[in-house]
């Protein structure tokens, strides 16, 4: 009994220390290859450290207008992601706090933080902010059904949504992403990643024109320490989602356990496969442009359509 | 002896205010006359609950439950509307709406006129209530109307002899319909012994030898009935002269036609479909009732929901609800019969308490018409506008009012019997008939306050309102255990078991 | 003469006079002038009176003179006498015009016999004393036709008229199918005609009044 | 005991009643018993459903009513003392409120009717939820109809609020006509009106009638819940009435509706064919998706939360759908799950709207004004108010740690697990209308967003805005308790769910509490083979955790590295109101990408002075259409209305036409009687 306990308090520090480690490290490995696609030199991969490292050492300017919820927002948005994050498997099927929450629960606290953060958009009063949060929320809840389809038919061939489950189910069975249902939802769920993290071509990370932006915008008035756990809680969304679909649709790797050397080897696969999809990722933003906010909604129904095909395949073979 | 004391007492108060000189004496009279005849009426109820069914001059006069409660429903009716009347008349004096050219003296003619015909109308009903040879029973009837008619004329506006002349011809035609059915029903039942004698038209000899009938001759007699009495009752397609004479007619009037006449004419009906049903059965006069029934509720309707007079609005009501105790009658049966004669009883306190309202109303703002009421009745006369409202809800069947439960009897009673279609007819329609009332009365009612002046006090008005409005209220939640007693009697008459 | 004989007598004779009133009946439908109208209502109203009495000789039963004489005076004297009065006082001299034309409603109170007779055949039962049921049929159409009589009249006059011919039909029907009803209730149904008869004539003389005419169908203000 | 409690509840608040109505000239002393009896009924009531529930057997009362023929009776049964717990708790919270919230209207209102009508609502809900036979339910459900329609058009010197009132009360006529259709052909089968007379009884009839039955039910019932399409009278009826009034109509009012349905469905029906549960979720689907599309277009913010109110109705209905699925293909544990979902979140709603509606009222008292868009900064002058609307928000948006979560979780579980149960075609539906479930759960959440923000953050967007004030300590007291209610119904899941054993026990046989809790009560299971887990007081630990180890020191650190400055304004000086985001252009790309939906239609006037390009003053108005109303209801009245009217032609004032009908009627009844 207390064996177990401290055993997951220790699979959740590990977990979290690779979270917030390689979490901005995606982030930059993504950037650097983006630059070398597009022949450029660009900032090293370790530059998403310097830059938080910077930011939590600067002073800050909070907006007149804003509330306690623009102070507030910060920390609920980091938490809840980190939460989050520890309830996915990264390097072994056991999710450390697979108890608290499966993939619904992990869905619903990213989708918190997203609460709050339209909140704080809006709460400096800013017409940027508005701006963002509008869309932010608009995208948000059209990528959410397809989401939900694709999960459904995960969870559905593990007959669970406990997350622990799903990959537990997953393992051994490595080529099973081959079976048409499994390539439907992944690819619903990867259009889907790309619009919940705004990638081109629904958003573009690294702009600040209002017309095209909206991560960036909703968070245009953060400053400082703030503003570099927004932007730390953003890579590390962007992991746990990545890691969410490598690991449920490719659990190459995926160990039963935390404990042994395993562990190092699953860590490897793991960064293994993020380099990879990272790639996948660069691709896409490389070739795509970023398209019009009112175009959004025919890429998230083209990966609703994928979702039900995925449902109805597997109810077919 | 109570029976001849209720028929001279007002022939009594009739005389008496035809040759008194003052309006008080007058009203006086009224108001004792009918005092006495309500007690009268209750008196005879206690009888009849205690002893059975009363009979008087071998067999001339003759009371069971069903004409107690008729009796007792028209007396206190005629109670409530002599106490109104003096407020109403006297605001009608006041203000002129009698004629405004008239001298005093012509004024004092028409009040002498009007409170010397009600007691004849009262009587004439009570008369007929009370008979039990069937061709007295017409003959009263027949006097109903003509003592009626001179009511509806009362203020000698145009349109109130259109509606008196509309009023006169249709039930001249519907009475000699009745007639027509009365005489082939002693043609019916004059092969029984005794027949040629004054005894063989009594309802009572008729009803023990009801088998022996002679049956063609029966299946006449009741079509014709039915059109006569129907007439009367103001079924749908006879329903015509109702909503003239019941707008036109001085309100305290309308109030008594309206729920004490409709009972009276009902009244016929039953006797006769008693005869008949056990004559025939009960299936050959229950269809032609249904058909009748149902006919006049989904006329009421389109009425009620484009109507723009709202004392036209009540008359139509009464069209509707005259169709629902026809079809409660043709449903027959311990329940269908039950529902009826509740339904009566709840239907006469309602109706009358909503004509009353609406008297108040057009007195206070000198109009019929819903668009001409400038403001919310409410704001100007609080209670009358919350008892309207009240009454309103109650007569379209809202619980906890009574209207409720006998309704919901009623349907009871078309499902049990395998009518689901009438069922379902009468739920749709009386969903038609809430939406329209509502949408009408509750628009007049609700509202800003009118920067008009708030109405004085009136007393007599107001105070025959309040009674009958708790009445209303009391008997959704508890009706007195020998009233209920009277109600299932009646019931069992018609019945039979 | 043995009763039987009487008994066929009496048969043609009350066929015979229930022929002329229900002829007369239709005189009235295709009559024109007010006057001769209410006159022809009074012959009428006599034929009914002789049917009366004829039945009365014929049956022994004495009460029914007293109805026979209460119609002779009621409908044969009184009403239209009150009524002559009124048309002199209003001094109406229009003629009437019906809303079908003559030649039709002719046509139609003969269809309207036909079906009074199809009605009274149902009644008719061979073992039963003949007497009656031909006066029924006539009785039945007479009540039709002073019905089709009453919507066909613009004049509130000629409508109290067909009124009143219509209760003639059912008088016919009360003698000659039952030999009269008990004698108390013809006088109560004698007396409410007599004062349904003033009543309506006051009626008439008011609408005069206030309208300056008698055309009911102008009575057009109350609908809905 | 208990039936001493309850009928002492029941005679608190028919005394409260009649006492405010008697006080109707000191409005002071109106409002003050008013509301302390239908506190103390409601505490009464309270401690009486909770006993109930777990009592061994039902509680059966006879009122001292009624006539020979009809009884007053009432029973509490574990499904009605569920119900009767959500009436009283959420009755008690807004009694406690409206001691503040009437104080406004003295004088300048009759607060003696208002205490009447409020006692009797309460009263009436009570014997709704318990009364024991077909008579007496009707009866109770008229009168509430009735009460609620007084209070609704409590302000009825405005036109639009008469309008609503008469509409919500034809309508729930129209559906009580059903109901009363309904029973009476259970009674015809059964010969008595008793409800345990009732039992699985539907299910025993030829399957036509069954059909109807159901149908009658559903729709019956459905106008009162609001269900698509019979919804048309709650966005109407819920925003004029007094806010306190709202929250009730909102919170236990409509439920009424849901209590007949679990009545019918899982007393009434034993196995239903599986059409049945197939239409009920995809009404609930409908209902859900529709009504939080049309709340995201309302700017009116009483009017906002009556469309969500459709919306989590459809949440319910999805449960309850799911449930007959189930028990058509016979997984009774499944269908257990999803009417706890369904019960839940009932519970969850009466909760949080009703604290969003008593926010509202607050902010509505203050501001003067229903319209979001002249509201704004709020969160200053109100504080408490704020906070309890933001915990309403997160509630009802379905977010972790608060209650909505824990019951859409439910929900989503139970439709999950149905894919498994069957074969045939009809599988699909779960995992479709899970989808749907979660694009409603996202747009509500983009509508709070918007409802929260607009009118509590950034600059106040109107003089009223400007200086509100906080709302007086019994209002405050009021919200808090259910801001209360809201975040212990969601860590305390696991203990709630023990409630519902004896109902799914009643009504289905299972008891599953002890399968659906797991790890000694720190997470909740849906209890299917192996499903998922959640822990909401696990998640919530762990943010307090984080929170006092980490955000407040540092917080505390970093303010003193902070200076406040004004927002980026594009160079333009000075940040005014004008500024802002508008709730209308928050919505905009959903109304645009709706727009087959919402047709919406805009008008742009702008006055120029110099050029073209340097408008002076733009007004921009957009409209959206809202379906129902205009293609369904508005056309069937125009008919009705001039069918009507043409037949009025009958009634034309020619005599002679009149003696034609009788006539006619004559001649064409003599030939029937001579040929039949």
């Amino acid at each position: 009994m207390t064996g177990q306990i401290i055993g997951r308090l220790i699979e959740s520090i590990a977990q979290l220390c690779l979270l917030l480690a390689i979490a901005p490290l995606v982030t930059g490995v993504i950037r650097a290859l983006k630059a070398r696609m597009q022949t450029r030199r660009g900032p090293g991969i370790l530059q998403p450290y310097r830059d938080l490292y910077k930011l939590f050492r600067k002073g800050m300017v909070i907006p007149e207008t804003a509330s306690w919820i623009f102070v507030a927002t910060p920390w609920i948005v980091f938490f809840s992601t980190v939460l989050a994050g520890l309830m996915i498997p990264m390097v072994a099927a056991e999710a450390p706090l697979g108890l608290f929450g499966g993939v619904l629960a992990v869905i619903y606290l990213l989708g918190l933080g997203r609460f709050f953060l339209a909140l704080s958009g809006l709460d400096t009063g800013s017409s940027f902010g508005g701006l963002g949060s509008s869309r932010e929320m608009t995208i948000s809840a059209l990528a959410e059904p397809a989401m939900m389809l694709a999960i459904f038919t995960v969870a559905i061939g593990a007959g669970s949504t406990s997350l622990t489950q799903i990959a537990g189910a997953a393992i051994g069975q490595n080529w099973r992403f081959l079976a048409p249902a499994q390539m439907f939802a992944f690819a619903a769920l990867a259009l889907v990643l790309i619009a919940e993290t705004g990638r081109i071509p629904v958003d573009n990370p690294d702009t600040h024109l209002e017309l095209t932006m909206i991560h960036e915008a909703m968070i245009l008035e953060y400053s400082g320490p703030y503003l570099a756990l927004v932007e730390w809680a953003a890579s590390i969304k962007q992991l746990v989602l990545m890691t969410l679909l490598i690991n449920c649709f490719w659990p190459i790797g995926l160990q039963p356990t935390w404990f042994g050397f395993g562990a190092l080897q699953g860590i490897a696969w793991l960064l293994a496969k993020l380099l990879f999809l990272s790639c996948a990722i660069v691709l896409i933003e490389t070739v795509n442009a970023k398209t019009r906010l009112f175009r959004v909604p025919e890429l998230l129904a083209v990966a609703f359509t994928l979702g039900s095909l995925a449902l109805i395949s597997t109810f077919l073979f | 002896m109570l029976l001849i004391a209720l028929l001279l007492i007002p022939v009594a108060a009739s005389v008496a205010s035809f040759f008194v000189r003052r309006r008080e004496a007058m009203e006086v009279a009224n108001v004792a006359g009918f005092g006495i005849v309500f007690l009268a009426s209750v008196a005879l109820a206690a009888q009849v609950l205690a002893r059975g069914a009363v009979s008087l001059c071998n067999g001339f006069f003759y009371a069971d439950a069903l004409s107690a409660l008729v009796i007792l429903l028209t007396a206190s009716v005629a109670l409530v509307c002599s106490t109104y009347s003096i407020g109403y008349l006297r605001d009608d004096q006041q203000s002129g709406a009698l004629g405004d050219d008239l001298t005093s003296v012509e004024q004092l003619a028409l009040l002498r006129m009007y409170y010397s015909l009600t007691p004849l109308l009262v009587f004439s009903m009570l008369f007929m209530a009370m008979a039990n040879n069937l061709g007295v029973m017409w003959a009263a009837m027949e006097a109903t109307t003509l003592a009626s008619i001179f009511l509806v004329t009362f203020y000698g506006k145009v349109t109130s002899i259109e509606a008196a002349w509309k009023y006169a011809i249709i039930g001249g035609v519907g009475l000699s319909m009745a007639l027509f059915g009365t005489i082939v029903t002693y043609y019916a039942g004059h092969s029984l012994p005794g027949s040629d004698a004054l005894s063989g038209l009594n309802w009572s000899v008729l009803a023990q030898h009801a088998a022996q009938l002679d049956k063609t001759s029966m299946r006449l007699a009741f079509v014709l009935i039915l059109l006569g009495y129907g007439t009367k009752a103001g079924l749908a397609p006879m329903h015509t002269w109702k909503p003239d004479a019941y707008s036109e007619a001085p309100v305290p009037s309308a109030a008594i036609l309206s729920s004490a006449l409709l009972n009276c004419a009902l009244y016929c009906l039953i006797r006769f479909y008693i005869l008949t049903s056990r004559c025939l059965g009960p299936e050959y006069p229950g269809r032609l009732l249904l058909l009748f029934g149902l006919l006049s509720m989904g006329i009421s309707v389109p009425f009620i929901l484009v109507q723009q007079n709202y004392r036209r609005l009540l008359a139509y009501h009464t069209i509707d609800h005259a169709g629902i105790m026809t079809t409660a009658l043709g449903l027959g049966g311990v329940l269908g019969s039950l529902g009826l004669m509740l339904h009566m009883a709840f239907h006469t306190i309602a109706k009358s308490l909503l004509f009353l309202c609406a008297g108040n109303v057009s007195q206070h703002f000198r109009t019929d018409l819903f668009s001409r009421i400038k403001g919310s009745v409410i704001g100007a006369m609080p209670l009358t506008g919350v008892v309207f409202l009240m009454a309103m809800l109650a007569i379209i069947g809202m619980p906890p009012f009574s209207l409720f439960q006998s309704e919901f009897l009623i349907v009871r009673a078309a499902f049990d019997g395998g009518h689901v279609l009438t069922g379902v007819l009468f739920v749709l329609f009386g969903t038609g008939v809430f939406a329209g009332a509502l949408l009408h009365v509750g628009g007049m009612i609700l509202g800003p306050k009118s920067d008009a002046p708030p109405a004085g006090p009136r007393p007599w008005r107001d105070g025959s309102l309040l009674a009958l409005a708790v009445a209303l209220v009391v008997i959704g939640f508890w009706i007195p255990a020998p009233l209920f007693e009277l109600i299932r009697g009646a019931a069992r008459v018609v019945s039979g078991q | 003469m043995t009763p039987f004989l009487d008994m066929q007598i009496g048969d043609r004779i009350i066929t015979l006079m229930a022929a002329l009133v229900l002829v007369l009946q239709i005189a009235m439908v295709s009559q024109r002038w007010i006057v001769v109208h209410i006159r022809i209502f009074a012959a009428q109203s006599f034929f009914l009176a002789m049917i009366a009495a004829t039945i009365a000789w014929f049956n022994h039963a004495p009460h029914i003179y007293i109805a026979a004489a209460l119609t002779l005076v009621v409908k044969v004297i009184l009403v239209p006498i009150l009524f002559e009065r009124l048309v002199e006082r209003m001094e109406i001299h229009e003629e009437i015009e019906p809303i079908v034309n003559v030649p039709l409603s002719v046509l139609i109170s003969g269809a309207l016999t036909l079906v009074g007779y199809v009605v009274a055949e149902s009644f008719y039962k061979p073992g039963e004393p003949g007497l009656g049921h031909n006066a029924l049929a006539v009785a039945i159409s007479l009540f039709l036709i002073g019905f089709f009589t009453m919507i066909n009249r613009r004049k509130a006059l000629t409508q109290v008229l067909a009124l009143l011919s219509l209760e003639n039909g059912l008088f016919l029907a009360a003698i000659s199918l039952t030999y009269g009803m008990p004698l108390i209730v013809e006088l109560g149904i004698l007396f409410d005609v007599l004062v349904a008869a003033m009543v309506l004539g006051i009626l008439v003389y008011r609408i005069r009044e206030t309208f300056e005419s008698m055309d009911v169908s102008r009575l057009r203000r109350l609908r809905g | 005991m208990i039936a001493e409690l309850f009928l002492s509840g029941i005679i608190v608040w028919l005394m409260g009643a009649m006492a405010s109505l008697a006080l109707w000239r000191e409005p002071a002393a109106a409002r003050r018993v008013a509301c302390g009896a239908a506190l103390a009924g409601s505490l009464l009531d309270l401690t009486a459903s909770a006993a109930a529930i777990f009592s061994a057997s039902p509680i059966a009362i006879s009122l001292p009513f009624g006539n020979p023929v009809f009884t007053w009776a009432v029973r509490l049964d574990p499904l009605s003392a569920y119900f009767n717990l959500t009436l009283a708790a959420l009755a008690a919270v807004v009694s406690l409120y409206s001691f503040g919230y009437l104080k406004e209207m003295e004088g300048r209102r009759n607060l003696g009717a208002f205490g009447f009508f409020y006692n009797l609502l309460l009263l009436s809900l009570a014997l709704v939820f318990t009364a024991s036979n077909a008579f007496f339910f009707l009866v109770a459900w008229e009168v509430m109809a009735l009460s609620s329609f007084c209070l609704i058009s409590f302000e009825h010197e405005k036109e639009k609020t008469r309008n609503a009132g008469v509409l919500f009360l034809i309508m729930s006529h129209a559906g009580t006509g059903l109901l009363l259709i309904a029973f009476l052909m259970l009674t015809t089968a059964s010969g008595s009106l008793d409800f345990s007379s009732f039992h699985l009884l539907a299910s025993r009839m030829p399957p036509l009638e069954q059909g109807a039955i159901f149908l009658l039910f559903l729709f019956g019932f459905g106008v009162k819940a609001g269900i698509v399409p019979l919804h048309i009278w709650l966005p109407e009826a819920h925003p004029v009435s007094p806010s306190n009034v709202s929250a009730l109509m909102s919170g236990i009012v409509i439920k009424t509706g849901i209590y007949g349905m679990a009545r019918v469905f899982f007393d009434f029906y034993g196995t239903p064919p599986i059409w049945m549960g197939t239409v009920v979720l995809g009404l609930g689907v409908a209902s859900a998706l529709l009504g939080v599309l049309y709340a995201l277009m309302e700017h009116d913010l009483k009017r906002l939360l009556a469309w969500h109110s459709i919306e989590n109705i459809g949440i319910i209905l999805m449960g309850f759908g799911a449930a007959l699925m189930f028990r058509a293909l016979g997984q009774a544990n499944l269908a257990t799950l999803a009417l706890i979902a369904a019960l839940y979140h009932t519970f969850n709603h009466a909760m949080f709207k009703g604290l969003l509606f008593l926010g509202a009222g607050s902010v509505v008292q203050a501001t003067h004004t229903r319209n979001m868009e002249k509201m704004g900064g709020l969160i200053r002058r109100m504080p408490v108010t704020a906070l309890c609307f933001l915990l309403g928000a997160v509630a009802i948006s379905g977010l972790p740690p608060l209650n909505g979560f824990v019951s859409e979780w439910l929900t989503y579980q139970a439709l999950l697990a149905g894919f498994g149960t069957t074969q045939s075609l009809t599988r699909l539906m779960f995992p479709i209308a899970g989808s749907l479930l979660a694009l409603t759960a996202a747009l509500a959440a983009a509508c709070f967003v918007k409802a929260f923000a607009i009118p509590f953050l950034a600059l106040p967007r109107s003089n009223e805005a400007a200086d509100a004030h906080e709302a007086s300590p019994t209002m405050q007291a009021g919200m808090a308790a259910l801001a209360v209610g809201c975040v212990t119904l969601g860590l305390g899941a696991t203990l709630f769910v023990r409630v519902f054993d004896p109902i799914t026990q009643q009504a289905l046989g299972v008891s599953t509490s002890s399968a659906l809790v797991m790890a000694h009560g720190l997470a909740l299971s849906p209890g299917t083979i192996h499903g998922g887990t959640i822990s909401t007081a696990g998640m919530a630990l762990l943010f307090l955790i984080a929170g006092a180890a980490f955000a407040l020191p540092l917080a505390r650190r970093w303010r003193r590295r902070s200076v406040t400055g004004p927002v980026w304004d594009c160079g333009l000086p000075g940040l005014t109101a004008d500024n802002e985001y508008t709730a209308t252009a928050f919505s905009k790309p959903l109304r645009m990408i709706f727009s087959a939906l919402y047709r919406p239609r805009r008008e742009i006037q702008a006055e120029y002075e110099v050029s073209p390009h340097y408008p002076s003053a733009i007004r921009f108005e957009s409209k959206i259409e809202l379906t129902f109303e205009k293609r369904l209801y508005g056309p069937l009245r125009e008919r009705i209305m001039a069918l009507a009217n043409r037949m009025k032609g009958i009634q034309a004032g020619s005599i002679n036409v009149y003696l034609a009908y009788i006539f006619i009627t004559l001649i064409l009844l003599l030939l029937f009687v001579v040929r039949g």
